[in-house]
């Protein structure tokens, strides 16, 4: 069967983890010439509506993205068992869902302790994007990582707005880095979609540090770009389709964190001069803490609260 | 000096259909500039819309919105107000339905929460146009800028409250938790199923025959009862209302109220329709799109009708066209949404004059 | 505490920028008679349009050329359905909005294959900031020298140009024969015809006038506050410019006060995220968000009172009814 | 004499033009000699305006050409005619109201981009036209300020400014004292004597007779007869516009005043911006009388005319009607007062007595839709409202009868017909009635004339206001005079006459009276 791949409703080009799955098919196609199918919904409704004639017209498997398809997805996968679906970003138990959620909170706490290290001030920015507890989940995880580092560091946190442009204002991103930036922040981790253009914007005309998410952005301004949390939801696309056809593809509960190198933070040509030996000595200390357990970073949504 | 009448199928049917003929080759030249085939994707669009039960489904599921905010805007625009606060009134609307179908479903059998719901999605988008009415007819504040505004509140409001109150636990989706099936509106195919009417599977629900009672409601209360009629002397001649002692105030707030209540059905039919479950952003902009529906359709109910026809064809047609034509992105078919609405909608006397002129030419000579 | 103020006027001036260009253009619209909510549409288009002639060109100049000639076609698309065949102006506004929205995004991805995005751009394709004289030498004066060094100096030339736009547009409107006519025309448009004057033409310059500055707000989004275009990225702010106007009354000067309380709004609403009120606690980040539009609300319903636009706004001038 | 020598100042030749379906205008021709004044009567609707704004180059017609002093002119808009040295007093003013005198003379002959300059000169060209004509005027006063006197006035300083040699003024008097009108007269005189040409459309007779040359008289779109003034009679005019004979007179037998059916006792009203409008008013209405209200507009009649039909709230004083005592503190609206029996003809059909996007049939019950007469319990009653409709549209002789045209496609006469008939109708114990024949024709004034005089006849009170003095005198038995809010003087209609009316309403007549032995005084510029 063909492979197909439903993005959620920002597009497959939202500068964050859609794009991060589009990359995964776009490696697919490259390296086997397989046409992966893609459907982009415009609202709920078509969700389920691409689901279902995908599912219909034998398409398999079919990765979903994002925690809002969850109650489609569940229902297609139920009227359509021989199908495949692999669902990203949110939790379904059927025979034939593979569900994969990431530990964002862990790497977001390496890249919080790297920003906390690289900071001159000890103070440090987030910028969300809309207020959910999904972003929540990277600032708590964020806010870990700075006082594990420098206990004493003050945390900054903005949150973009209440609407989806929330993840698409890089003016209101600019301004809000600016905001931080003149309160003392010299480093700013933006979970934003393409809000974060703004802030690395904002971070490069300053002079100040920014750090990117979800896929590695460090390109984006070379030379102000401490690093990026990346999120590989390619590897978790890419992977789903490369297995199913061998077989090897497994429904259940897939959680990717840094030991599985689901999360972790970028390193390239573009923020080599930026990490000091030390610093990468500390980041890999933590991440063997982490991975063995030592450190526990608290989950903002186990709770909804972000007291650790 | 008898006045020669322009022959009724010519404005009903021959001008509409020239206008969107327009938009349509517009949008043709769009595809055939990307690469594609108009004819084809024509033929997809009309297919996906009309061709088979489970698209008419889907156009008349989004129809169904429509019909509810365009009637909201020309409640309003009959008496002269501008209501931009569609969204917001629907989001807060969807509010009140959810909120009744949470707090009931545990206890309560459809037939008690349904109408607890359409009274809860009505009373509260009127809650929500109530101030921008209030401040209009007593203060005369804009009704323009604070319906606007009180777009942005709702979704803060929205967003506070689901996020930290309603928010299922252990969920990643910002969302309450799905209710018992006992406050679901039922969908139409499953009404139909047992009386042998085979539709195809879609959204669409029980809020559509709500819609067209609305539509109903609206035609007699606007047209044919003593309050529809201070509301239109009032919306054509606030000087000649107060001549024959309209309290203006009183029917601007009540028009402002019908109108957020109508807006508040969306959520009728999002939330208890479709989606089951208290969410964000499930009024997608069709707030909006209910000014292009109401003044397409001429304010008039079979005109919203049929202009949210038009729109929801366009909705789901474009779907399908997206989707059986990759390279023809989502995005296109918002170009040709916006096509229709400036061709058939702000240019529609482009053709009007001239076919008018020929047939009143033709009908003296 | 000052200085807090102070970087605070400095946030407002950059983010009342585009809102300023966009009011004033909304205003010699209107002021025609024409009712603009495409003010978004022309923002959208010009901030695409800018973005990619600057990414292409490598010149901010040549960006902000491409933006205005964008703005102003829509503009004239405007005219073509308001002026020429009499069409209602806000499904003509509705329609520019919705075809632009979709219509960047499309090119965008044609031209750029980025997602709806250009390029980052730098150097000489963006708007630069300008340092005043002395501005370094000066920050250490008193009060003043914060107020000239870090709140006026420091914007690129679009900001500058945006608030120089405020004394020409009222010298404009009031002091010049265009202007007079311009104000006339959406007064009483019958009044306009029978001096022997066009009421379309007058109606198509002051659209003309209005893409210009749409033009100009949106280059200034995408080629000097930030570096790039993203698909909707105009987020609203046509509404808002909108809002400012008739908060403003359709005069210049007020206009310019309410798109700086809008832009201080905002400001003020970004640096008060996470402040914890003593007994309450912190405050829900939704709160601080809704303060800018609350506070419009009640400035509404308190002090400023009805808004009476210009007379004939929103009405097809129409001679002869065929 | 012929042709050669001496031009005619403006030909039309075979000017015809059609609205959609109707034809305005239908092969016109017309010659106006120069330097003289002539008169256009007819119907309304007859197609005056619509030929005069093609003169005007306001409309385009579909066939025919304009010749001025005998070279044929191509004038395709205003700013055509406005170089062929035409100039036009629009039946409904082309004035930008919220700006000043001196802005609306200049607009379209600013001369320069910039204002300044033009400023100047246009402020000492205005000096000379306003002591050559006696056209005084505040140049710097905002219109809408203005009384209707004063912008008409604008109307012909604009018109002059630009250099008219040939004037068009569409129906200048109806809102004019005779004063003002003689007045206005005098100047025409005096624009004649300058060798300008006027044109005159009127429905006044008397103004045809007393000022013009000639005569040109149209009907149903056509041009159906040119009479020298000088032989001619107001008969035969009217026997030509109307098509029938036509009475011009009011049939009215002595009046028997009885009981007080309402009393206003010391009415006064503000405007928004605090201006007293109403000063200390008082009257009584007795069964049975028309009192006529008379003043030039502007001088309170309107709000004396909201205050006592319930539309504005007055701020001192108080009504008593009906048995009711209503002021300030004891409010009554414009429903409650009908339901008392009061019914309203007001001034301005289009602002206020009809709402012209209506059908004839809904505009027809206006003020009255809360009425059991056309309400079922939920809905309202169709059926019942059409057919009263039909029927008063039978007895009132509105044309064309049909209920579903809109209100706007009626003639201004069938629109004024229709409030008045909706109002009469309703058998109230006063009525009030503002302007009844305000640009009305010859044959509609007399219908509704005489229905007045029936309703007061049946016991009725009637206050009339008008500022037409012949309906004044015509049909009051009792006059009071208004001026600035106030009223400033009370006769009886036996003793009216146009000269002491007219002096009263520029409250002139006590100084008149007094100080006015030597003719100087009006010489001087008593006239204000
Ligand atoms: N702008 C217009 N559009 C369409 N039809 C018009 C228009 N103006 C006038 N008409 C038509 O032309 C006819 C002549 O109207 P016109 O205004 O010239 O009459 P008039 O003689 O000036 O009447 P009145 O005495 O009432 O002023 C009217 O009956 C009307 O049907
Ligand atoms: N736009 C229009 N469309 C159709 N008919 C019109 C239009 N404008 C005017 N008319 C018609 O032209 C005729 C004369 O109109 P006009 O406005 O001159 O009325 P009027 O009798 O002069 O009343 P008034 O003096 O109170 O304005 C009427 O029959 C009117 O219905
Ligand atoms: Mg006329
Ligand atoms: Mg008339």
């Amino acid at each position: 069967a063909d492979p197909a791949v439903v993005y959620d409703q920002a597009g497959k080009f939202d500068k964050s983890f859609n794009e991060g799955v589009y990359n995964g098919v776009k490696q697919y196609t490259a390296e086997t010439g397989i046409q992966v199918r893609e459907f982009e919904p415009k609202n709920e409704a078509q969700v389920e509506q691409g689901l279902r004639r995908l599912a219909k017209r034998g398409y398999s498997p079919i990765v979903t993205v994002g925690f809002n398809m969850t109650s489609a997805v569940e229902k297609v996968a139920k009227d359509f068992p021989e199908v495949s679906f692999t669902l990203i970003d949110g939790e379904i138990d059927l025979p034939n869902v593979q569900s994969v959620i990431f530990k964002e909170h862990e790497g977001s706490f390496i890249v919080g302790a790297l920003a906390a290290m690289a900071s001159k001030t000890d103070t440090v920015g987030f910028i969300g994007g809309m207020d959910i507890p999904l972003v929540r989940k990277f600032g708590c995880g964020y806010e870990q990582g700075v006082k594990f580092a420098t206990p004493n560091a003050t945390v900054l946190q903005n949150m973009t707005g209440s609407t989806g442009a929330a993840f698409n204002d890089p003016t209101k991103g600019s301004e809000l880095a600016k905001s931080q930036f003149s309160k003392g922040a010299d480093v700013v981790f933006a979970a934003a979609g393409g809000t974060g253009i703004g802030v690395y914007q904002a971070a490069k005309d300053e002079g100040k540090f920014a750090i990117g998410v979800d896929s590695n952005q460090n390109h984006i301004q070379p030379g102000t770009m401490l690093t990026s949390m990346v999120k590989r939801v390619d590897q978790a696309a890419y992977n789903t389709y490369k297995n199913a056809p061998a077989g090897t593809w497994q429904p259940g509960l897939v959680v990717l964190g840094l030991a599985e190198d689901g999360v972790d933070w970028a390193r390239d040509e573009y923020n080599a001069s930026l990490i000091t030996e030390e610093m990468k000595a500390s980041v890999a200390d933590i991440r063997a803490k982490i991975i063995s357990g030592e450190i526990q970073v608290h989950d903002y949504m186990s709770d909804n609260t972000c007291n650790y | 000096m008898s006045q020669a009448k322009v022959p009724a199928w010519v404005n009903m049917a021959l001008i509409p259909m020239l206008n969107i003929l327009l938009a349509f080759l517009v949008s043709g030249l769009l595809i055939l500039a990307i690469g594609e085939n108009p004819v084809e994707a024509a033929g997809y669009l009309i297919y996906g819309a009309f061709g088979y039960d489970e698209g008419v489904g889907y156009t008349l599921y989004y129809a169904t919105n429509l019909i509810f905010t365009g009637l909201a805007v020309s409640v309003a625009f009959k008496g002269g107000l501008f209501n931009i606060g569609g969204e917001g009134q629907a989001y807060i609307g969807g509010l009140g339905v959810g909120l009744i179908c949470l707090s009931l479903d545990h206890t309560m059998p459809f037939y008690v929460i349904a109408p607890l719901a359409i009274i809860g999605a009505a009373v509260f988008g009127a809650a929500w146009a109530y101030i921008p009415a209030y401040l209009q007819a007593r203060r005369g504040s804009h009704i323009v800028i604070t319906t606007i505004m009180f777009n942005f509140i709702a979704s803060s409001l929205m967003v506070y409250l689901i996020v930290n109150w309603l928010k299922e636990d252990g969920r990643m989706a910002p969302n309450s938790r799905t209710f018992e099936e006992n406050a679901w509106l039922p969908y139409l195919h499953e009404i139909l199923s047992p009386l042998g009417i085979e539709i195809g599977d879609s959204p669409l629900n029980l809020a559509f025959i709500w819609a067209l009672l609305c539509c109903v409601f609206v035609w007699g209360l606007v047209w044919h009862t003593r309050w529809g009629y201070q509301l239109r002397t009032l919306g054509t001649n606030p000087t000649a209302a107060r001549y024959a002692g309209i309290d203006t105030a009183k029917v601007t707030i009540w028009a402002m109220l019908i109108s957020g209540g109508l807006a508040g059905f969306v959520g009728l039919n999002e939330i208890m329709g479709v989606n089951h479950s208290l969410l964000l952003n499930f009024t997608a902009g069709y707030g909006f799109a209910g000014i292009a529906v109401a003044l397409m359709g001429r304010n008039h109910p079979i005109g919203i009708i049929l202009a949210a026809m038009l729109f929801g064809a366009l909705y789901q047609g474009g779907a399908e066209l997206a989707f059986e034509i990759p390279t023809i992105t989502p995005e296109i078919v918002v170009v040709i949404q916006g096509l229709v609405i400036l061709f058939s909608g702000a240019l529609e006397h482009m053709f009007k004059d001239r076919i008018e002129g020929f047939f009143i030419r033709r009908a003296v000579a | 505490m000052f200085e807090t103020l102070i970087l605070m006027l400095d946030a407002t001036m950059r983010v009342s920028t585009p809102l300023l260009f966009a009011a004033l253009a909304g205003l010699y619209s209107e002021r025609a008679g024409i009712v603009d909510i495409g003010l978004e549409g022309k923002i959208l288009g010009s901030a695409f349009a800018a973005a990619a002639a600057a990414a292409v060109f490598g010149s901010a100049w040549v960006g902000l050329i491409f933006g205005i000639l964008t703005s102003v076609s829509l503009a004239m698309i405007h005219g073509f359905a308001c002026i020429t065949h009499r069409g209602d102006h806000i499904v003509s506004g509705v329609a520019i909005n919705t075809i632009v929205a979709g219509l960047t995004v499309t090119l965008s991805m044609h031209w750029f294959g980025m997602g709806g995005q250009t390029p980052a751009l730098s150097g000489d394709a963006r708007f630069m900031e300008i340092t005043f004289p002395f501005a370094e030498a000066l920050r250490d004066v008193p009060v003043l020298g914060l107020i000239y060094s870090d709140m006026l100096s420091g914007h690129n030339i679009l900001v500058y140009l945006a608030f120089l736009m405020v004394p020409v547009t009222y010298w404009v409107v009031y002091k010049t024969r265009f202007g007079l006519r311009l104000r006339a025309v959406g007064e009483n448009p019958h009044a306009v015809d029978t001096a022997g004057i066009s009421v379309a033409f007058i109606r198509y310059r002051a659209l003309i006038v209005c893409g210009i500055l749409c033009g100009l707000a949106g280059a200034y989004l995408s080629t000097a506050h930030n570096a790039g275009f993203l698909k909707d990225m105009s987020a609203g702010k046509g509404y808002m410019a909108l809002a400012a106007l008739i908060f403003g009354k359709w005069r210049p000067v007020p206009v310019l006060f309410a798109c700086l309380l809008f832009g201080f709004l905002d400001a003020v609403a970004i640096r008060m995220q996470g402040v914890v009120i003593p007994g309450i606690g912190e405050v829900p980040v939704q709160a601080i968000e809704v303060l800018p539009y609350v506070l419009t609300v009640l400035l509404l319903a308190g002090f400023i009172g009805k808004a009476v636009g210009p007379k004939a706004i929103g009405r097809p001038y129409v001679k002869e009814r065929a | 004499m012929t042709k050669k020598t001496m031009p005619y100042a403006i030909e039309l030749r075979d000017i015809s033009k059609r609205f959609g379906a109707v034809q305005a205008n239908k092969d016109i021709c017309l010659h106006v000699a120069k330097g003289t004044i002539h008169g256009i009567i007819g119907e309304n609707g007859a197609g005056k305006s619509t030929l005069m704004s093609i003169i005007y180059g306001f409309y385009e017609a579909d066939t025919g050409h304009i010749e001025v002093d005998g070279q044929r002119v191509d004038i395709r808009n205003s700013e055509g005619a406005i170089q062929a040295g035409i100039g036009m007093v629009h039946q409904h003013f082309m004035l930008v109201e919220t700006f000043s005198v001196l802005e609306n003379v200049m607009l379209g002959a600013e001369g320069g981009a910039l204002l300044k300059n033009g400023i100047g000169a246009a402020r000492i060209e205005l000096q000379r036209l306003a002591q050559e004509y006696s056209l005084d005027i505040d140049v710097d006063a905002i219109v809408e300020d203005l009384p209707v006197g004063l912008q008409q006035r604008v109307e012909i300083l604009k018109a002059l400014y630009r250099g008219a040699r040939i004037l068009i003024l569409d129906e200048p008097t109806g809102v004019l004292t005779p004063q003002e009108a003689d007045h206005l007269f005098r100047i025409l005189h005096a624009l004649k004597e300058q060798g300008v040409t006027v044109l005159l459309i009127t429905h006044k007779l008397r103004e045809i007779m007393a000022s013009t040359d000639n005569v040109s008289v149209m009907r149903q779109g056509e041009m159906v007869a040119h009479r020298e003034t000088a032989h001619t009679t107001k008969e035969e005019l009217a026997e030509l516009m109307v098509g029938k004979k036509v009475r011009l007179t009011v049939n009215k037998d002595e009046a028997n005043p009885s009981q007080v059916l309402l009393s206003a006792k010391h009415l006064s009203q503000f405007d928004s911006q605090g201006v007293k409008r109403l000063k200390d008013v008082s009257l009584e209405l007795r069964a049975g009388e028309i009192l006529g209200i008379a003043g030039v507009s502007g001088n309170g009649q309107s709000e004396l005319l909201n205050v006592l039909s319930g539309i504005t709230l007055m701020d001192e004083g108080e009504i008593d009607f009906a048995g009711q005592v209503i002021n300030a503190k004891a409010p009554k609206d414009a429903a409650q007062m009908r339901d008392l029996k009061m019914a309203h003809v007001p001034e301005d059909r289009h602002k206020m007595g009809l709402v012209t996007g209506f059908e004839a049939y809904e505009a027809a019950i206006l003020g009255y839709h809360n009425s059991d007469a056309y309400n079922g319990k939920v809905l309202m009653n169709r059926k019942a409202m059409l057919d009263e409709c039909n029927t008063r549209m039978a007895d009132w002789d509105v044309r064309p009868p049909n209920p579903h045209l809109k209100t706007a496609n009626f003639s201004g006469g069938n629109q004024q017909k229709i409030v008045i008939a909706r109002e009469v109708e309703q058998n109230p114990d006063v009525l009030l009635i503002g302007q009844p024949t305000r640009g009305v024709d010859i044959g509609a004034i007399e219908n509704i004339h005489e229905q007045i005089v029936k309703l007061r006849d049946a016991g009725k009170a009637i206050l009339l206001v008008s500022v037409e003095l012949d309906e004044i005198m015509a049909l009051s038995d009792r006059i009071l005079v208004m001026f600035d809010g106030a009223v400033v003087g009370e006769l009886d209609a036996k003793d009216a006459d146009e000269r002491t009316l007219g002096l009263m309403m520029a409250n002139a007549f006590n100084e008149e009276q007094s100080g006015g032995q030597t003719a100087s005084a009006e010489a001087t510029g008593a006239h204000v």
